[in-house]
């Protein structure tokens, strides 16, 4: 199935080939978890900070069961702030 | 090895801590009117510049102190002022060609950057190693060197 | 010791200028800057005051820690009764200013009257004079700026002033100092403007000290080593700016966007911190020059950018092809984001405008998002915009008011009025963004439930800068809370705000806070300050701050009623994200907050709270 | 090989130690006139204040420094040079044989012909003695009278205001220090000079001094424009001329100094001069001239050291420069702060604030500079001029604020 993938700031770097303003389209396994998503893309496991799916938070002890489904966004950032 | 201050102005982000070290290590106050190390500002071009002393071999400044009052530190390689023999001429203040040795009205003596004894502090409060005391060989500070050569002749070949 | 125990008393409207004594008594309860610039106001100014009237008054303090090797120890507050507002006003900066403050020998400058003529105030160590500053008026910022340094025939002289904006009474005036670093909030350079004051110089080359200076570096240096070693103040910050944060809160689903009528926006990506360091087309070159630190700050969050030579704002305008300050986070969120348009350049060209002549971006941008939909819904036409046609993402139409409203000129002159008094000059009051007349930054109530009772219980309107929830609720700093819920946000505001109040009341930035707890904070202020500061004190001093100015608001008029949010947030659900189908649940948390605080139902401190607090 | 040098000034020495570290075996003769160890001229203000004991103007403060680097010193005053035998006469005693020579007598001050210099209670402040004389008669609230307010003059002033004598200044030119300084701030030094309690005359002349009896043992001094002052003393410091008469006959080409070439050769051969006596190359004009200063004195000792060790070291030039301490107020000149033909200049005065500042410039180049009132980084004004940077767009930005040197050098030396 197809998933995006959006890889911020530092992490831009480990964005697959073609991928267009920080995001790339991914086929990865049903029920693939933010964790094997990780590991595949080759993430520092300790730069990815915040992880979300559609946009909603998943805490480091959930991305390895959380599944995603078709056309589920990733997005994943290093420790940031701002204000 | 001697040891010199490498200066790399891509890495400054003109936050002064540098000078509030030195200014506190010198004269035990936080106050960069009184550092011996100086941030360049160069606002439209968004370029930060430190700037001091280069101990150049040769120096100006201690050659033209008429009364012995600067002198090598030949651990470090820094030139010294010394405070006791320093009389207030400011004839150092002009022979440098960088400009990094100034009269202090509120002493009457000169200041100079004297690399802390070979513990330089502005080097050890840099965030961004804009600053960092490394081999002389491979300093920054041979592009003012490669300057100063161009002040007079005498200086290279000494 | 890291106070300079002294302060500089100047009367505008006689030509006086006096030296005083610190207050230390008070100083030992509101320890400087916010905390004890407010304790002075509150006791000389009454609250009922018109802001803009001579009787207002305005204070430009520094912090025990300003000018100290401290990290990010530079910063100054000027502390008024808001020109936008009407409520107690307090807009902190930083750059270069506040030290050279502290190094001439001055804890803070209070300002009172008003001047006949254009003035500006000269501070050159222990000599302060009142200079002509008629042929400055009428120039921006920038050009003030460097005739100042000009005129004095010293580069070093720092300047915090206000450009044309602040003269002719745009509502959210800021002071600026160094070029873009500005008092950003609340119409404090209105208030500045009022008094005929065009700027403060200041030569200091005293030098601060610090009580137990051994004790300071290792303070000092233990608390830089813990921001450099934090991945968010010893990486992020430095590299990706605030900005960073664009894409974050868009994807969180919590960034405003057409003036609130939607929570996430397409074109976030185009203005965010990735797209200021992608290469552009026409020069092969970034929008990022490079990041730059204020005094003392060994994170450097701050931008310099560059504007594409041939982008239509500055082709044929040399002198904007420079290097200056570029876009932060909430300035390009209401640039842009809140106005609907995508285009950097255009965004950075209306930071630049904002500096040179002085007023909020965010109150700014958020005032023509609220003025493009009053032109969408036909309540304002071509006629009041001078042809401006003003649709959401018109980059054009952004700029051509950040220029006219920079000198209060044409339909700028409307936009200067702000959001709440532009709308209900044309009938729509509901669609002004604001709490307490003062537009909200870059976080949507409805996704991030904590911001909209952080919103409503800034003591000077809508903020973001007071109590912070975005670094729990969305950032995990200190620990992760879920956005989406209003349960425990009370007692999280609380604490957020009561922290920030020391923060901003040491002379520290509050970005230390990324990485930095009141135990960082402590250790600092007790090595440089006489007295014995723990973090136990130093919360009661927050929490005693927050009430102070809570009461002087009190005075002022405001009442709970005043702690509201705009309906759209209580009754338009988001449409999109995380938080699609919410509301703000503000009216769930406020009894819970007033309660926390120790105040009554009406939103008033008890007698018991004040005396607990010895206010 | 023996290296002699005549004078133990400033140039002296430091060519003394340059040719001690570029050739450690040969011999090297170091001849002074005066009976202290090497010192200097311009310390001798800083004793008169009582900053510094006489000792404190040794140019050299290391003990037996001179035994400790095998140089000899001796002694004497030259007489003549014999070039032919490579031997130096010296006044009642031995010859000194040289194979290589340098001449480093430096400057004397000069008498103008006036009636009564020879009276007790007038002296130069030039040497060590001179300044034990004065020490005598400069006590707080005598009246003394200073010839000249030329850079010697001011640098005295100083001096002898700190003391608290009641001074005069009496000046023949049209304003102070002429020689250093424009209009504008010469004048700006008078008004300083005059906020600080001392009398300044300028375009006035002394015509002549008279021993007076009342009270005893002072002086009057009589004034061209007929004012008569009483006096205890009389320093007279009317400029200097360099110390060559005694090289007449020994064939080396002379003009104001001894012509030396860009190695410090004089016209004869193995014979070198250097500081004060010689007359080397001007950076700024590219001809000849004397530049009686310290640091052209040790940079000539030093270039002189070095050539004559055999080590090719052709020299730039000297930089016309000086900088004055005239009771508080700082000033500093550079190369042609008089400017060229054609040349822009910036200029800034702020009387109120006794601030002055005025750059010269050649096309996009600094060439010469004046400033009173600042002395940050007023090195840089060495530099500018003497690295002859292009300026670019910086040469505006000086037009406008030309405080802004020292960003100008940083920015064009180290970008």
């Amino acid at each position: 199935m197809k998933v995006r993938i959006k890889l911020y700031a530092s992490l831009a770097e480990y964005l697959p080939m073609g991928a267009v303003k920080n995001e790339a389209d991914l086929e990865v396994c049903d029920k693939a978890t933010p964790t094997q998503i990780i590991l595949r893309l080759g993430l520092p496991e300790k730069m990815c900070h915040m992880v979300l799916i559609n946009g909603v938070y998943i805490a480091p002890d959930e991305r390895g069961s959380t599944s995603l489904a078709v056309g589920d966004h990733l997005a994943i950032w290093p420790p940031v702030a701002g204000g | 090895m001697q040891k010199s201050l490498s200066i790399d102005p891509d890495k400054c982000t003109g936050c002064l801590q540098c000078e509030l070290a030195c200014s506190y290590d010198n004269e035990n106050a936080f106050n960069p009117a009184k550092s011996r190390i100086k941030i360049f500002t160069f606002h439209d071009k968004g370029r930060f510049v430190p700037y001091t002393c280069t101990q150049c071999y040769e120096a100006w400044c201690m050659h033209a102190c008429p009364v012995d009052a600067i002198t090598l530190d030949k651990g470090t390689g820094a030139k010294i002022v010394h405070d006791n023999l320093c009389v207030g001429c400011k004839v150092c203040t002009i022979a440098c060609p960088f400009g990094t040795i100034n009269y202090n009205a509120d002493t009457g003596k000169v200041i100079k950057c004297d690399l802390c004894e070979g513990e330089p502090e502005c080097a050890k409060a840099c965030p961004t190693d804009a600053i960092t005391y490394v081999d002389a060989n491979w300093t920054g500070l041979e592009k003012m060197r490669a300057w100063a050569e161009k002040t007079d002749a005498g200086q290279a070949s000494a | 010791m890291a106070w300079a125990k002294k302060l500089l008393r100047v009367n505008l409207t006689a030509g006086t200028i006096s030296e005083e004594a610190l207050n230390m008594d008070w100083a030992n309860k509101y320890l400087g800057q916010r905390g004890l610039a407010t304790k002075y106001f509150v006791e000389e100014v009454d609250p009922k005051v018109d802001p803009l009237s001579p009787d207002n008054k305005m204070i430009m303090a520094t912090g025990p820690l300003t000018g100290t090797c401290a990290s990010t120890a530079g910063r100054y507050s000027v502390i008024t009764k808001g020109a936008l507002t009407g409520a107690i006003a307090c807009s902190n900066s930083g750059g270069f200013f506040g030290n050279e403050m502290k190094n001439a020998g001055y804890d803070m400058v209070i300002f009172e009257g008003a001047s006949k003529t254009p003035v500006y105030l000269f501070i050159d160590n222990d000599n302060a004079q009142l200079i002509d500053a008629s042929d400055m008026w009428g120039t921006s910022v920038w050009d003030t700026e460097d005739k100042i340094k000009s005129d004095h025939q010293d580069p070093m002289i720092r300047v915090a002033s206000i450009g044309i904006s602040g003269e002719k009474g745009v509502k959210y005036a800021c002071v600026v100092n160094d070029y873009h670093r500005a008092a950003g909030r609340s119409g404090v350079g209105t208030v500045m403007g009022s008094k005929n004051l065009k700027a403060v110089a200041i030569r200091g080359t005293k030098g601060v000290t610090v009580k137990d200076p051994v004790r300071f570096f290792e303070a000092a240096n233990a608390g830089k080593a813990v921001l450099a070693g934090n991945p968010v103040t010893g990486e992020g910050l430095p590299a990706f700016g605030t900005q960073v944060l664009m894409n974050v809160i868009n994807e969180t689903g919590a960034l405003p966007s057409q003036n609130h009528r939607d929570v996430q926006f397409d074109g976030a990506h185009a203005i965010s911190a990735e797209a200021m360091a992608e290469p552009r087309e026409s020069d092969g070159k970034p929008n990022l020059v490079r990041n730059a630190a204020c005094f003392g700050c060994t994170i450097a969050c701050g931008r310099i950018s560059t504007i594409d030579r041939t982008h239509y704002t500055v082709a044929e305008r040399p002198e904007y092809q420079v290097a200056s300050g570029g876009l932060e986070y909430e300035a390009a969120w209401a640039l842009g984001a809140a106005t609907g348009v995508d285009d950097l350049d255009a965004l950075t060209f209306a930071n630049f405008i904002c500096n040179e002549q002085g007023y909020d971006p965010i109150s700014f941008g958020a005032t023509v998002g609220a003025a493009m939909e009053l032109y969408e819904i036909g309540a304002i036409t071509d006629k009041e915009t001078g042809g401006i046609e003003l649709k959401f993402g018109s980059a054009k139409a952004l700029t051509d008011l950040a220029e006219l409203t920079g000198k209060s000129e044409g339909f700028g002159a409307e936009i200067g009025l702000g959001s709440k008094l532009l709308c209900e000059k044309y009938g729509h009051g509901e669609l002004s963004m604001s709490v307490k007349g003062q537009e909200f930054p870059a976080y949507d109530s409805r996704g991030i439930q904590g911001m909209g009772l952080t919103y409503a219980t800034s003591n000077r309107g809508a903020c973001h800068l007071r109590s912070y929830t975005v670094a729990s609720e969305v950032l995990g700093i200190p620990e992760k809370t879920d956005p989406l819920v209003h349960e425990g946000k009370a007692g999280l505001v609380k604490a957020f705000q009561d922290a920030t109040a020391v923060f901003d009341s040491a002379g520290i930035c509050v970005f230390t806070s990324f990485a930095w707890s009141l135990e960082d904070v402590a250790p600092q202020i007790d090595a440089a300050c006489e007295g014995d500061w723990s973090v136990e004190t130093l919360l009661e001093v927050g929490e005693r701050i927050w009430n102070l100015e809570r009461n002087f608001n009190n005075a002022a008029g405001f009442t709970a009623a005043d702690d509201k949010l705009p309906e759209r947030l209580m009754k338009d659900a988001a449409k999109t994200g995380p938080a699609k189908g919410l509301t703000s649940q503000l009216d769930k948390m406020l009894p819970e907050y007033y309660q926390l605080r120790g105040w009554t139902a009406d939103g008033v401190p008890t007698n018991e709270t004040l005396g607990r607090l010895g206010l | 090989m023996t290296y002699v040098i005549i004078g133990a000034g400033p140039a002296g020495v430091t060519a003394a130690d340059t040719l001690r570290k570029a050739d450690p075996k040969a011999d090297i003769v170091m001849i002074g006139s005066e009976p202290e160890p090497p010192y200097s001229r311009m310390a001798i203000p800083y004793v008169l204040t009582g900053l510094i004991a006489e000792e404190g103007t040794y140019l050299r403060k290391e003990e037996g420094h001179y035994d400790k680097n095998a140089i000899q010193y001796r002694q004497g005053e030259a007489e003549s040079i014999d070039p032919k035998n490579k031997v130096v006469k010296l006044k009642g005693t031995d010859d000194q044989p040289y194979s290589k020579l340098l001449i480093a007598t430096g400057a004397s001050p000069v008498k103008p012909p006036i009636d009564g210099l020879d009276l007790k209670g007038v002296h130069h402040c030039w040497t060590l003695e001179d300044c034990r004389n004065i020490m005598k008669f400069a006590d707080k609230g005598a009246d003394v009278v200073l010839m000249g307010a030329g850079f010697i003059g001011c640098i005295i002033m100083e001096a002898l205001a700190e003391r608290g004598v009641n001074l005069t200044v009496v000046e023949a030119l049209d304003r102070m220090v002429p020689r250093m300084m424009n209009e504008a701030a010469g004048n700006m030094v008078k008004a300083w000079c005059e906020k600080q309690n001392v009398n300044v005359h300028t375009s006035t002349k002394v015509t002549k001094l008279e021993a007076s009896k009342d009270p005893e043992d002072t002086l009057v001094v009589d004034l061209d424009n007929g004012k008569q002052i009483p006096a205890h003393l009389v320093v007279v410091a009317t400029g200097v001329k360099s110390n060559i008469d005694f090289v007449d006959g020994a064939g080396l080409k002379t003009d104001q100094g001894i012509l030396v070439d860009e190695c410090m050769r004089t016209s004869v051969d193995d014979i070198y001069a250097a500081g004060d006596c010689a007359q080397g190359p001007d950076f700024s004009t590219g001809g000849w001239a004397v530049h009686a200063v310290q640091p052209t004195a040790v940079d000539h000792g030093r270039i002189a050291g070095l050539n004559m060790a055999g080590k090719s070291a052709p020299f730039k030039g000297s930089l016309n420069m000086n900088v004055l301490d005239t009771v508080g107020l700082i000033s500093a000149s550079f190369g042609k702060w008089d400017g060229i033909e054609g040349g822009d200049h910036a200029e800034v005065i702020d009387t109120e604030n006794f601030k002055y500042m005025r750059l010269e410039f050649d096309g996009d180049k600094i060439i010469g500079a004046l400033s009173l009132g600042r002395t940050d980084q007023i090195g840089v004004l060495r530099g500018l001029i003497q690295t002859e940077i292009a300026l670019g767009p910086w040469k505006e930005r000086l037009m406008e604020n030309p405080h802004l040197i020292a960003d100008a050098y940083v920015a064009c030396s180290q970008q």
